[in-house]
Protein backbone atom coordinates (compact mmCIF):
# COMPACT_ATOMS: atom_id res chain seq x y z
CA UNK A 1 0.00 0.00 0.00
CA UNK A 2 1.50 3.33 -0.91
CA UNK A 3 -0.02 7.07 0.24
CA UNK A 4 -0.60 9.49 -2.37
CA UNK A 5 -2.73 12.51 -2.78
CA UNK A 6 -5.76 13.37 -5.69
CA UNK A 7 -6.66 16.30 -6.77
CA UNK A 8 -10.01 17.05 -8.41
CA UNK A 9 -10.51 20.01 -10.70
CA UNK A 10 -13.64 21.65 -12.20
CA UNK A 11 -16.89 19.38 -12.54
CA UNK A 12 -14.97 16.42 -11.28
CA UNK A 13 -14.81 18.20 -8.01
CA UNK A 14 -18.77 17.57 -8.10
CA UNK A 15 -18.45 13.94 -9.00
CA UNK A 16 -15.95 12.96 -6.10
CA UNK A 17 -17.54 16.06 -3.43
CA UNK A 18 -14.06 17.52 -2.68
CA UNK A 19 -10.62 19.01 -4.44
CA UNK A 20 -8.89 16.73 -2.77
CA UNK A 21 -8.38 13.27 -0.92
CA UNK A 22 -5.67 11.78 0.66
CA UNK A 23 -5.71 7.80 -0.21
CA UNK A 24 -3.56 4.49 0.69
CA UNK A 25 -4.16 2.71 -2.48
CA UNK A 26 -2.66 -0.84 -3.98
CA UNK A 27 -3.27 0.43 -7.28
CA UNK A 28 0.12 0.36 -9.44
CA UNK A 29 -0.81 2.98 -12.30
CA UNK A 30 -3.48 5.68 -12.36
CA UNK A 31 -6.02 3.72 -14.62
CA UNK A 32 -6.27 1.27 -11.50
CA UNK A 33 -6.10 3.89 -9.06
CA UNK A 34 -8.63 5.81 -11.02
CA UNK A 35 -10.83 2.64 -11.14
CA UNK A 36 -10.52 2.72 -7.64
CA UNK A 37 -11.66 5.71 -6.71
CA UNK A 38 -15.27 5.57 -9.33
CA UNK A 39 -17.17 3.61 -5.69
CA UNK A 40 -16.81 7.06 -3.88
CA UNK A 41 -18.06 9.60 -7.02
CA UNK A 42 -21.60 10.45 -6.99
CA UNK A 43 -21.66 10.36 -10.87
CA UNK A 44 -18.80 8.78 -13.11
CA UNK A 45 -17.85 10.95 -15.80
CA UNK A 46 -16.88 10.54 -19.15
CA UNK A 47 -12.93 8.92 -18.68
CA UNK A 48 -12.10 9.53 -22.18
CA UNK A 49 -12.74 13.05 -21.90
CA UNK A 50 -10.33 12.98 -18.66
CA UNK A 51 -6.43 14.01 -18.71
CA UNK A 52 -4.20 12.92 -16.14
CA UNK A 53 -1.22 14.35 -14.06
CA UNK A 54 1.34 13.57 -11.86
CA UNK A 55 3.40 15.93 -10.02
CA UNK A 56 2.27 18.65 -12.18
CA UNK A 57 3.19 16.91 -15.54
CA UNK A 58 0.77 15.52 -17.98
CA UNK A 59 1.13 11.66 -18.17
CA UNK A 60 -0.83 8.93 -19.37
CA UNK A 61 -3.24 6.48 -18.03
CA UNK A 62 -0.58 3.55 -17.65
CA UNK A 63 1.89 5.56 -15.43
CA UNK A 64 3.22 3.98 -12.36
CA UNK A 65 2.55 5.95 -9.41
CA UNK A 66 4.49 6.11 -6.53
CA UNK A 67 3.97 6.99 -2.93
CA UNK A 68 4.31 10.66 -2.09
CA UNK A 69 3.13 11.12 -5.51
CA UNK A 70 0.45 13.72 -6.20
CA UNK A 71 -2.09 12.66 -8.77
CA UNK A 72 -4.54 15.01 -10.75
CA UNK A 73 -7.81 14.44 -12.44
CA UNK A 74 -8.74 16.91 -15.20
CA UNK A 75 -11.79 17.46 -16.86
CA UNK A 76 -11.56 19.13 -20.54
CA UNK A 77 -10.36 22.56 -20.29
CA UNK A 78 -13.16 25.63 -20.81
CA UNK A 79 -10.48 29.09 -20.43
CA UNK A 80 -11.00 31.59 -22.98
CA UNK B 1 5.12 34.54 -21.98
CA UNK B 2 2.28 32.72 -20.60
CA UNK B 3 0.68 34.18 -17.21
CA UNK B 4 -2.54 33.65 -15.04
CA UNK B 5 -3.85 37.13 -13.29
CA UNK B 6 -5.98 36.90 -9.93
CA UNK B 7 -6.43 41.33 -10.63
CA UNK B 8 -7.74 42.79 -13.88
CA UNK B 9 -5.59 42.14 -17.01
CA UNK B 10 -3.50 44.84 -17.84
CA UNK B 11 -3.90 44.87 -21.51
CA UNK B 12 -1.31 48.41 -21.99
CA UNK B 13 1.27 46.78 -20.14
CA UNK B 14 1.09 43.33 -21.62
CA UNK B 15 0.72 45.11 -25.44
CA UNK B 16 3.83 47.71 -24.27
CA UNK B 17 5.80 44.30 -23.61
CA UNK B 18 4.58 42.56 -26.78
CA UNK B 19 5.58 45.59 -29.71
CA UNK B 20 8.71 45.41 -30.89
CA UNK B 21 11.07 47.93 -32.83
CA UNK B 22 11.80 45.75 -35.86
CA UNK B 23 8.36 44.25 -35.54
CA UNK B 24 5.56 45.94 -38.34
CA UNK B 25 2.93 44.02 -37.61
CA UNK B 26 0.62 43.21 -34.22
CA UNK B 27 -2.16 41.09 -33.63
CA UNK B 28 -4.00 40.63 -30.58
CA UNK B 29 -7.32 38.91 -29.46
CA UNK B 30 -9.44 39.62 -26.02
CA UNK B 31 -11.79 37.78 -25.04
CA UNK B 32 -14.42 39.51 -22.59
CA UNK B 33 -16.94 38.40 -19.99
CA UNK B 34 -20.56 38.25 -22.22
CA UNK B 35 -23.80 38.77 -20.47
CA UNK B 36 -24.90 35.90 -21.79
CA UNK B 37 -23.71 32.37 -23.24
CA UNK B 38 -25.08 29.42 -24.81
CA UNK B 39 -28.70 31.58 -24.32
CA UNK B 40 -28.41 32.01 -20.42
CA UNK B 41 -28.10 34.61 -19.31
CA UNK B 42 -24.41 35.30 -17.28
CA UNK B 43 -24.60 37.19 -13.79
CA UNK B 44 -21.06 36.44 -13.23
CA UNK B 45 -18.44 33.43 -13.75
CA UNK B 46 -15.38 32.01 -12.04
CA UNK B 47 -12.36 30.74 -13.72
CA UNK B 48 -10.89 27.65 -11.59
CA UNK B 49 -6.97 26.89 -12.63
CA UNK B 50 -4.17 23.98 -12.06
CA UNK B 51 -1.56 26.93 -11.67
CA UNK B 52 1.61 25.40 -12.28
CA UNK B 53 0.73 22.81 -14.94
CA UNK B 54 -1.01 25.92 -16.45
CA UNK B 55 1.62 27.96 -16.53
CA UNK B 56 3.99 24.88 -18.11
CA UNK B 57 1.58 24.31 -20.76
CA UNK B 58 0.95 27.52 -21.62
CA UNK B 59 4.28 28.48 -22.09
CA UNK B 60 4.96 25.39 -24.06
CA UNK B 61 2.19 26.67 -26.17
CA UNK B 62 4.13 30.05 -26.91
CA UNK B 63 7.63 27.93 -27.54
CA UNK B 64 5.55 26.45 -30.57
CA UNK B 65 3.64 29.27 -31.86
CA UNK B 66 7.59 30.84 -31.73
CA UNK B 67 8.55 27.63 -33.41
CA UNK B 68 5.87 27.22 -35.86
CA UNK B 69 5.63 30.50 -36.85
CA UNK B 70 8.18 33.68 -37.97
CA UNK B 71 6.98 35.48 -35.20
CA UNK B 72 9.40 37.60 -32.48
CA UNK B 73 7.11 38.38 -29.29
CA UNK B 74 4.19 36.46 -28.07
CA UNK B 75 2.45 36.83 -24.58
CA UNK B 76 -1.06 35.38 -23.20
CA UNK B 77 -2.41 36.20 -19.98
CA UNK B 78 -5.80 34.60 -18.85
CA UNK B 79 -7.61 36.12 -15.69
CA UNK B 80 -8.54 33.19 -12.91
CA UNK B 81 -11.04 33.59 -10.02
CA UNK B 82 -14.04 35.69 -9.54
CA UNK B 83 -14.74 37.91 -12.91
CA UNK B 84 -17.68 40.23 -13.60
CA UNK B 85 -19.98 40.98 -16.90
CA UNK B 86 -17.11 43.23 -18.65
CA UNK B 87 -14.04 42.08 -17.64
CA UNK B 88 -10.88 40.45 -19.96
CA UNK B 89 -11.01 36.82 -19.38
CA UNK B 90 -8.07 36.28 -21.41
CA UNK B 91 -5.41 38.39 -23.73
CA UNK B 92 -2.95 37.34 -26.57
CA UNK B 93 -0.97 39.59 -28.55
CA UNK B 94 2.02 38.89 -31.32
CA UNK B 95 4.66 41.07 -32.82
CA UNK B 96 5.78 39.76 -36.17
CA UNK B 97 7.36 41.31 -39.40
CA UNK B 98 4.61 39.96 -41.51
CA UNK B 99 0.78 39.97 -40.83
CA UNK B 100 -0.14 36.45 -42.11
CA UNK B 101 2.73 34.76 -39.07
CA UNK B 102 1.16 37.39 -36.61
CA UNK B 103 -2.54 36.19 -37.55
CA UNK B 104 -2.12 32.81 -37.72
CA UNK B 105 0.37 32.57 -34.25
CA UNK B 106 -2.49 34.51 -32.38
CA UNK B 107 -4.97 32.42 -33.49
CA UNK B 108 -2.85 28.92 -32.92
CA UNK B 109 -1.60 30.62 -29.06
CA UNK B 110 -5.38 31.16 -28.40
CA UNK B 111 -7.20 27.54 -29.76
CA UNK B 112 -4.08 25.76 -28.32
CA UNK B 113 -4.75 27.30 -24.71
CA UNK B 114 -8.37 27.20 -24.72
CA UNK B 115 -7.99 23.31 -25.60
CA UNK B 116 -4.92 22.41 -23.66
CA UNK B 117 -4.39 24.50 -20.21
CA UNK B 118 -5.84 23.35 -17.28
CA UNK B 119 -8.46 26.27 -16.87
CA UNK B 120 -12.15 25.49 -15.91
CA UNK B 121 -15.13 28.14 -16.12
CA UNK B 122 -17.96 28.38 -13.76
CA UNK B 123 -20.77 30.59 -14.42
CA UNK B 124 -23.75 32.03 -12.48
CA UNK B 125 -26.96 32.48 -14.57
CA UNK B 126 -29.21 34.98 -13.55
CA UNK B 127 -31.54 32.38 -12.63
CA UNK B 128 -29.74 31.61 -9.34
CA UNK B 129 -28.12 28.43 -10.93
CA UNK B 130 -24.92 28.09 -11.57
CA UNK B 131 -22.22 25.20 -13.46
CA UNK B 132 -19.20 24.24 -15.15
CA UNK B 133 -19.00 25.25 -18.63
CA UNK B 134 -18.20 22.61 -21.82
CA UNK B 135 -15.72 24.20 -24.09
CA UNK B 136 -17.42 25.64 -26.98
CA UNK B 137 -16.61 24.41 -29.94
CA UNK C 1 -16.36 52.92 -40.45
CA UNK C 2 -13.47 53.28 -42.32
CA UNK C 3 -11.32 56.55 -41.95
CA UNK C 4 -8.05 58.77 -43.29
CA UNK C 5 -6.16 60.34 -39.95
CA UNK C 6 -3.27 62.94 -40.28
CA UNK C 7 -2.56 62.68 -36.70
CA UNK C 8 -1.28 59.91 -34.81
CA UNK C 9 -3.65 56.60 -34.33
CA UNK C 10 -5.66 56.89 -31.11
CA UNK C 11 -6.10 52.81 -31.00
CA UNK C 12 -7.47 53.25 -27.08
CA UNK C 13 -10.39 55.38 -28.56
CA UNK C 14 -11.23 53.18 -31.82
CA UNK C 15 -11.14 50.48 -29.28
CA UNK C 16 -13.50 51.58 -26.95
CA UNK C 17 -15.92 52.26 -30.09
CA UNK C 18 -15.36 48.44 -31.41
CA UNK C 19 -16.21 46.79 -28.26
CA UNK C 20 -19.77 45.57 -27.47
CA UNK C 21 -21.32 44.43 -24.15
CA UNK C 22 -22.58 41.10 -26.34
CA UNK C 23 -19.39 40.78 -27.79
CA UNK C 24 -17.00 37.87 -26.21
CA UNK C 25 -14.35 38.05 -28.97
CA UNK C 26 -12.06 41.11 -30.12
CA UNK C 27 -9.19 41.09 -32.68
CA UNK C 28 -7.08 43.48 -33.71
CA UNK C 29 -4.19 44.13 -35.95
CA UNK C 30 -1.70 47.25 -35.58
CA UNK C 31 0.58 47.78 -38.35
CA UNK C 32 4.26 49.72 -37.18
CA UNK C 33 6.34 51.56 -39.28
CA UNK C 34 9.27 49.60 -38.84
CA UNK C 35 13.38 50.67 -39.14
CA UNK C 36 13.97 48.74 -42.20
CA UNK C 37 11.62 47.44 -45.08
CA UNK C 38 12.89 44.91 -47.69
CA UNK C 39 16.68 45.16 -46.74
CA UNK C 40 17.01 49.11 -46.49
CA UNK C 41 17.20 51.22 -43.55
CA UNK C 42 13.96 53.12 -43.45
CA UNK C 43 14.11 56.80 -41.95
CA UNK C 44 10.43 58.08 -42.21
CA UNK C 45 7.77 57.52 -44.43
CA UNK C 46 4.69 58.91 -46.19
CA UNK C 47 1.36 57.85 -46.94
CA UNK C 48 -0.49 59.44 -49.68
CA UNK C 49 -4.00 59.00 -50.13
CA UNK C 50 -7.06 59.53 -52.68
CA UNK C 51 -9.25 60.83 -49.65
CA UNK C 52 -12.78 60.40 -51.01
CA UNK C 53 -12.25 57.38 -52.92
CA UNK C 54 -10.42 56.16 -50.24
CA UNK C 55 -12.63 56.15 -47.36
CA UNK C 56 -15.37 55.15 -49.74
CA UNK C 57 -13.74 51.84 -50.80
CA UNK C 58 -12.80 51.28 -46.87
CA UNK C 59 -16.56 51.55 -45.85
CA UNK C 60 -17.19 49.48 -48.84
CA UNK C 61 -14.24 46.78 -47.66
CA UNK C 62 -15.80 47.12 -43.86
CA UNK C 63 -20.25 46.84 -45.53
CA UNK C 64 -18.29 43.17 -47.24
CA UNK C 65 -16.99 41.81 -43.81
CA UNK C 66 -20.10 42.39 -42.16
CA UNK C 67 -22.24 41.04 -44.58
CA UNK C 68 -19.68 38.56 -45.35
CA UNK C 69 -18.85 36.99 -41.24
CA UNK C 70 -20.79 37.20 -38.46
CA UNK C 71 -19.51 40.26 -36.80
CA UNK C 72 -20.75 42.90 -34.07
CA UNK C 73 -18.75 45.85 -35.53
CA UNK C 74 -15.50 46.60 -37.64
CA UNK C 75 -13.31 49.68 -37.24
CA UNK C 76 -10.49 50.80 -39.81
CA UNK C 77 -8.40 53.80 -39.64
CA UNK C 78 -5.08 54.53 -41.78
CA UNK C 79 -2.36 57.20 -40.94
CA UNK C 80 -1.46 59.48 -44.03
CA UNK C 81 1.00 62.50 -44.21
CA UNK C 82 4.50 61.99 -42.80
CA UNK C 83 5.34 59.12 -40.45
CA UNK C 84 8.13 58.65 -38.18
CA UNK C 85 9.68 55.15 -36.89
CA UNK C 86 7.57 53.73 -34.39
CA UNK C 87 4.30 55.35 -35.30
CA UNK C 88 1.29 53.04 -36.02
CA UNK C 89 0.34 53.16 -40.03
CA UNK C 90 -2.82 51.34 -39.70
CA UNK C 91 -5.45 50.04 -37.15
CA UNK C 92 -8.14 47.34 -37.47
CA UNK C 93 -10.12 46.23 -35.06
CA UNK C 94 -13.13 43.66 -34.99
CA UNK C 95 -15.79 42.81 -32.46
CA UNK C 96 -17.85 39.30 -32.69
CA UNK C 97 -19.40 36.83 -30.25
CA UNK C 98 -17.48 34.04 -31.79
CA UNK C 99 -13.90 34.22 -32.12
CA UNK C 100 -13.37 32.77 -35.81
CA UNK C 101 -15.28 35.37 -36.67
CA UNK C 102 -13.43 37.58 -35.25
CA UNK C 103 -9.88 36.62 -37.24
CA UNK C 104 -11.29 36.33 -40.34
CA UNK C 105 -13.38 39.58 -40.73
CA UNK C 106 -9.98 41.20 -39.16
CA UNK C 107 -7.61 39.92 -41.74
CA UNK C 108 -9.79 40.46 -44.38
CA UNK C 109 -10.60 43.71 -43.95
CA UNK C 110 -6.72 44.22 -43.44
CA UNK C 111 -5.81 42.65 -46.64
CA UNK C 112 -8.26 44.06 -48.97
CA UNK C 113 -7.55 47.24 -47.18
CA UNK C 114 -4.15 46.92 -48.31
CA UNK C 115 -4.70 45.99 -52.28
CA UNK C 116 -8.09 47.77 -52.96
CA UNK C 117 -7.88 51.25 -50.84
CA UNK C 118 -5.97 54.24 -52.70
CA UNK C 119 -3.49 54.73 -50.37
CA UNK C 120 0.56 54.75 -51.58
CA UNK C 121 3.70 54.44 -49.27
CA UNK C 122 6.61 56.63 -49.78
CA UNK C 123 10.05 56.00 -47.93
CA UNK C 124 12.82 57.60 -46.92
CA UNK C 125 15.93 55.76 -46.71
CA UNK C 126 18.87 56.49 -44.71
CA UNK C 127 20.88 56.61 -47.53
CA UNK C 128 19.37 59.64 -48.07
CA UNK C 129 17.36 58.50 -51.56
CA UNK C 130 13.26 57.60 -51.43
CA UNK C 131 11.03 56.17 -53.47
CA UNK C 132 7.37 54.72 -54.00
CA UNK C 133 7.15 51.30 -52.55
CA UNK C 134 5.54 48.67 -54.24
CA UNK C 135 2.96 46.55 -52.34
CA UNK C 136 4.24 43.34 -50.33
CA UNK C 137 2.75 40.03 -51.40
CA UNK D 1 -12.39 69.00 -77.83
CA UNK D 2 -13.93 68.66 -74.48
CA UNK D 3 -11.85 69.89 -71.20
CA UNK D 4 -11.09 67.64 -68.20
CA UNK D 5 -9.04 67.35 -65.09
CA UNK D 6 -6.84 64.69 -64.97
CA UNK D 7 -4.90 63.15 -61.11
CA UNK D 8 -1.87 60.94 -60.83
CA UNK D 9 -1.08 59.24 -57.54
CA UNK D 10 1.96 57.64 -55.96
CA UNK D 11 4.68 57.26 -58.44
CA UNK D 12 2.30 58.12 -61.74
CA UNK D 13 3.31 61.65 -60.41
CA UNK D 14 6.78 60.85 -61.45
CA UNK D 15 6.29 59.33 -64.42
CA UNK D 16 4.36 62.54 -65.44
CA UNK D 17 6.15 65.25 -63.32
CA UNK D 18 3.08 66.58 -61.73
CA UNK D 19 -0.02 65.66 -59.86
CA UNK D 20 -2.56 67.00 -61.84
CA UNK D 21 -3.21 67.77 -65.81
CA UNK D 22 -5.88 70.11 -67.56
CA UNK D 23 -6.46 68.58 -70.78
CA UNK D 24 -8.09 69.36 -73.70
CA UNK D 25 -8.60 66.42 -75.57
CA UNK D 26 -10.66 64.33 -78.77
CA UNK D 27 -10.50 60.99 -77.00
CA UNK D 28 -13.74 59.50 -76.02
CA UNK D 29 -12.90 57.10 -73.04
CA UNK D 30 -9.92 56.65 -70.79
CA UNK D 31 -7.84 53.72 -72.75
CA UNK D 32 -7.51 56.98 -75.64
CA UNK D 33 -6.84 59.36 -73.05
CA UNK D 34 -4.28 57.57 -71.34
CA UNK D 35 -2.57 56.78 -74.89
CA UNK D 36 -2.91 60.01 -75.62
CA UNK D 37 -1.24 61.27 -72.64
CA UNK D 38 1.45 58.82 -72.75
CA UNK D 39 3.37 61.13 -74.71
CA UNK D 40 3.77 63.03 -72.20
CA UNK D 41 4.97 60.75 -70.05
CA UNK D 42 8.90 60.67 -68.35
CA UNK D 43 8.67 56.45 -68.33
CA UNK D 44 5.84 54.30 -69.25
CA UNK D 45 4.56 52.63 -66.38
CA UNK D 46 2.76 49.36 -66.53
CA UNK D 47 -0.85 49.96 -67.83
CA UNK D 48 -1.73 46.46 -66.55
CA UNK D 49 -1.30 47.63 -62.89
CA UNK D 50 -2.96 51.32 -62.80
CA UNK D 51 -6.90 51.54 -61.53
CA UNK D 52 -8.88 54.37 -62.86
CA UNK D 53 -11.28 56.58 -61.64
CA UNK D 54 -13.80 59.11 -62.89
CA UNK D 55 -15.55 61.80 -60.44
CA UNK D 56 -13.89 59.48 -57.09
CA UNK D 57 -15.41 56.87 -58.69
CA UNK D 58 -13.61 53.30 -60.08
CA UNK D 59 -14.56 52.89 -63.60
CA UNK D 60 -13.57 50.83 -66.55
CA UNK D 61 -10.91 52.05 -68.97
CA UNK D 62 -13.64 51.72 -71.66
CA UNK D 63 -15.87 53.96 -69.73
CA UNK D 64 -16.84 57.35 -71.93
CA UNK D 65 -15.37 60.47 -70.54
CA UNK D 66 -17.14 63.77 -70.32
CA UNK D 67 -16.47 67.56 -70.52
CA UNK D 68 -15.37 68.72 -66.68
CA UNK D 69 -15.11 65.12 -65.42
CA UNK D 70 -12.19 64.45 -63.69
CA UNK D 71 -10.26 61.12 -64.18
CA UNK D 72 -7.68 59.52 -62.21
CA UNK D 73 -4.64 57.39 -62.51
CA UNK D 74 -3.72 54.98 -59.50
CA UNK D 75 -0.72 53.25 -59.36
CA UNK D 76 -1.01 49.36 -56.99
CA UNK D 77 -2.18 50.48 -53.41
CA UNK D 78 0.66 50.26 -51.18
CA UNK D 79 -0.91 51.22 -47.39
CA UNK D 80 -1.30 49.09 -44.07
Amino acid sequence: MIKIQVLFFGKLKESWGTNKLEVETGSHNIEDLYLELLNKAANIPHKESIKVAINDEFVNWDTTINSGDTIAFLPPASGG
Amino acid sequence: MFDLSEKKINDSQLKAQTLDPSSGGFVCFEGWVRDNNQGKDVHKLAYEAYPKLAIKEGNKIIAEAIEKYDIKKALCTHRVGLLEIGDMAVWVGVSAAHRDAAFKACRYILDEVKSRVPIWKNESWTDGESGWVEQES
